[in-house]
């Protein structure tokens, strides 16, 4: 078995019009960058895929990463904790337009849903939310005393991550700060497509330092020195690149 | 009563069907032996319950690591590859769908696909383990188990009279005379010894076996 | 009215009551200003929503790493003991009661602990991030605001007009006036700048100020 | 801060009697014998402990550890998924004869509790156990057109566990798969103390590598060469040791 893909294009090719789609990533840290552009390129130039439902902590920075894929129309729904950043301009824009849908999902709720979803677990309580607007017409009740707010797991279709080093097993091991959501994408979504920045064979990660073990991993792709979206936008960059 | 599959037998023909890169648990005990008889050229990636994924077969006598052991308490090793992780993440696993298959033992499996394979009555320490999980988990639950009990009744029935261990969870029965499985609330007969006919088979089957096309001949190597 | 402390100043009070060995979420913005004015001999341990806990302070311009940072996107540094998790584990601790304090911004806090600092209301884009959990969550919840906003109208209310973040959640609010518990549905004020009288308060207040023992003064330090 | 504990005694002298104690391991791997044995010390010399509740994947193999806490007459209630062992004779007898009690919970069910109760979800629903008697009065519910099990978040007063590595401010790493129920136990109990087998100045774990951060570990005792259940039990060992 060996989980490996040859490039870019191959890892997003298989994403259809309407997918539920998780993303890596708080802000800029442990965002796929190079994923998401190969998904617009492909976009780009076949029309597909388009109408995606997308599963992040934000809903992008600048003109680059989520914010790009929002730019180009790909995007019909965002289900985010905090849709906003530095300069989220191309999602406010489409979002008081009245052209991208907002579930807005306090954060923790937001992760341990995800979580739920890949443990198989359809349903919880949690205290966060009970008595505000995110829990309304969301079931309630009561334990030892306390009221808490019925939430529901959240799935995807697929899956896109960044690790630091993956084996072809797919094994993953994450960079700091740049772990967040990706753990839990891997587990909670159908088919996890990660890109790496360092491939290894099986061995090549100590057992004991495995984040995501294989199982919950489907394709790696080396992208050796990611892009940090946080350097492409305080360099303002757009993608695809503006013509000079 | 003809002859019939050894226990290595039914091992080696659950293992026939478990494919290439599957992700798979096997319950403790008796199922724990179709690891060996992986076909050439597959290799399947075992899961254990305890927290380790992509382990290896056991030490020689001797080199065993007791921080290195299987659900069923027993030695085993490390490849490259092996990944370990805590029990709330090793029944994500289980629970969440991730798991191929789980190949399991069985008191009684009901044409329902309900599975008793935990407890035989109220009787000593009641012991569940990790099977009403695996049982709810796993892609696939497959069975291997006698096709009948020690004194000759059916283990395969209408319904399980012992206390279940999941209810419609089982699609595959691989028994010591037949492969049968579980449609839509029927056993589907699907290989049989050859030296056994249809008629004996359902003698010895406590619920209608099914015809669905043909049934093939179950055999199997020396083992 | 009189004077009031700056932001630097409430941020320096609130940080008085953190106890050694404490493990504090700080909100985004000016609540980040807490982690300052540590006492000394007391050291803090900071919990940060994206998967760290015990990062130090922000590094040199230029010596930012983009993949160590603070839920509000500001770099951080490494100290001896930190260490990485991913989002559900970093609200595990968040809702299951690890956390000892956390301190948040406010739009408004009720007297009966309700608290709204996510939305001034249907208009633009809604954001929520992790303040919803965190009013739940931490052992202790306070709040640090200025005691009226920007034109004069009191931030301290009998209920909160503006959409909630939690209900009954906060029972400590730092002002730039005084600090103001909250006990069983009522504000009970601890402290107050020593030239306000307690009338002029209570007039840039939306709810009783009740007593309960003296009233200390709230003095700070130039910071 | 500094969360090191000098000796054994000490680290368990504030379990009160009718505690509910979380133990970690499963069979003897990631058992901590020398705890366990402190508090079996503490016992004898005081008569406290008693009337405990442990919760643990089994209940004690041989006459060391649990077992040999439930010999002594400490422990009023088990909760676990598998009272079984090689040699279970001790739980088995007193179990038959009436002198303990029994909820016997599925094992990933038993996880997802203790985790539950870490992460401050009161209840969950779980497809185990739906149609079982081991489901018997709980609440029910149906998803999507499956049926789910609503079971409650299990907490404790105090966790004993063993680690590999610890630091002063608590942060842990493992040994192979005696991590098992650790990391998951640390986080459910009010009060976590932990036997490391190595302890180290904060620094000395890679942040990267660390499990249980040390927000989940209230105390560390060390105990170099800790024993094995699984040799101890192979060598017929008793404890107390039984004079010869």
């Amino acid at each position: 078995m060996d989980k490996r893909i040859e490039n870019l294009a191959q890892a997003v090719a298989d994403i259809p019009d309407g997918a539920t789609v998780m993303i890596g990533g708080f802000g800029g840290s442990g965002a796929p960058i190079e994923l998401i552009h190969a998904l617009i390129d492909r976009y780009l130039a076949t029309g597909s895929p388009r109408t995606l439902t997308v599963i992040n902590n934000n809903a992008g920075n600048g003109h680059v990463g989520i914010a790009a894929m929002i730019e180009q129309g790909m995007v019909a729904k965002m289900v985010c904790s905090f849709p906003r950043s530095a300069d989220p301009r191309v999602f406010t824009e489409k979002y008081l337009a009245g052209e991208i849908e907002l579930e807005l999902v306090p954060q923790g709720t937001l992760a341990e849903r995800i979580r739920a979803g890949g443990a198989g677990i359809p349903a919880f309580y949690t205290p966060t939310g009970f008595g505000t607007d995110l829990a309304k017409g969301k079931p309630v009740a009561e334990f030892d005393g306390r009221s808490y707010v019925q939430e529901r797991w959240l799935k995807a279709d697929f899956a896109l991550i960044k690790a630091e080093t993956g084996d072809s097993l797919g094994n993953l091991t994450y960079r700091m700060a740049a772990r967040n959501f990706a753990p839990i994408m891997a587990m909670a979504a159908a088919r996890t497509i990660v890109q790496v920045s360092h491939a290894v064979a099986p061995g090549g990660i100590d057992p004991e330092a495995v984040v995501t073990p294989g199982i919950f991993v489907d394709a790696i792709v080396e992208v050796p020195n990611p892009a940090q979206e946080e350097d492409l936008n305080r360099a303002n960059a757009h993608y695809p690149e503006v013509a000079a | 009563m003809t002859g019939k599959l050894t226990n290595a037998q039914i091992a080696w023909r659950a293992a026939q069907d478990i494919h290439d890169g599957a992700y798979v648990n096997l319950g403790i005990g008796f199922p724990e032996m179709v690891a060996r008889f992986q076909p050439k050229g597959r290799q399947a990636i075992f899961h254990t319950e305890n927290g380790i994924l992509g382990f290896g077969e056991a030490p020689a006598p001797g080199q065993e690591d007791w921080d290195l052991i299987n659900a069923g308490k027993k030695a085993v090793t490390l490849k490259p590859g092996t990944a370990f992780f805590h029990h709330a993440d090793s029944f994500a696993m289980v629970r969440g769908g991730h798991l191929d298959v789980a190949i399991l033992g069985a008191y009684q499996v009901a044409q329902t696909g309900d599975l008793a394979n935990w407890s035989t009555g109220p009787k000593g320490v009641p012991a569940v383990g990790g099977a009403m999980d695996l049982v709810h988990g796993a892609k696939r639950v497959a069975v291997i188990t006698d096709h009948v009990t020690k004194d000759g009744k059916p283990k395969l029935l209408d319904r399980c009279t012992l206390p279940l261990t999941g209810v419609a969870c089982v699609t595959r029965v691989y028994t010591s005379l037949a492969v049968v499985d579980i449609v839509d609330g029927r056993f589907v007969l699907r290989e049989k010894l050859p030296s056994l006919s249809f008629e004996e088979l359902q003698s010895l089957t406590g619920a209608p076996l099914h015809l669905d096309g043909g049934v093939a001949d179950l055999t199997c190597p020396e083992v």
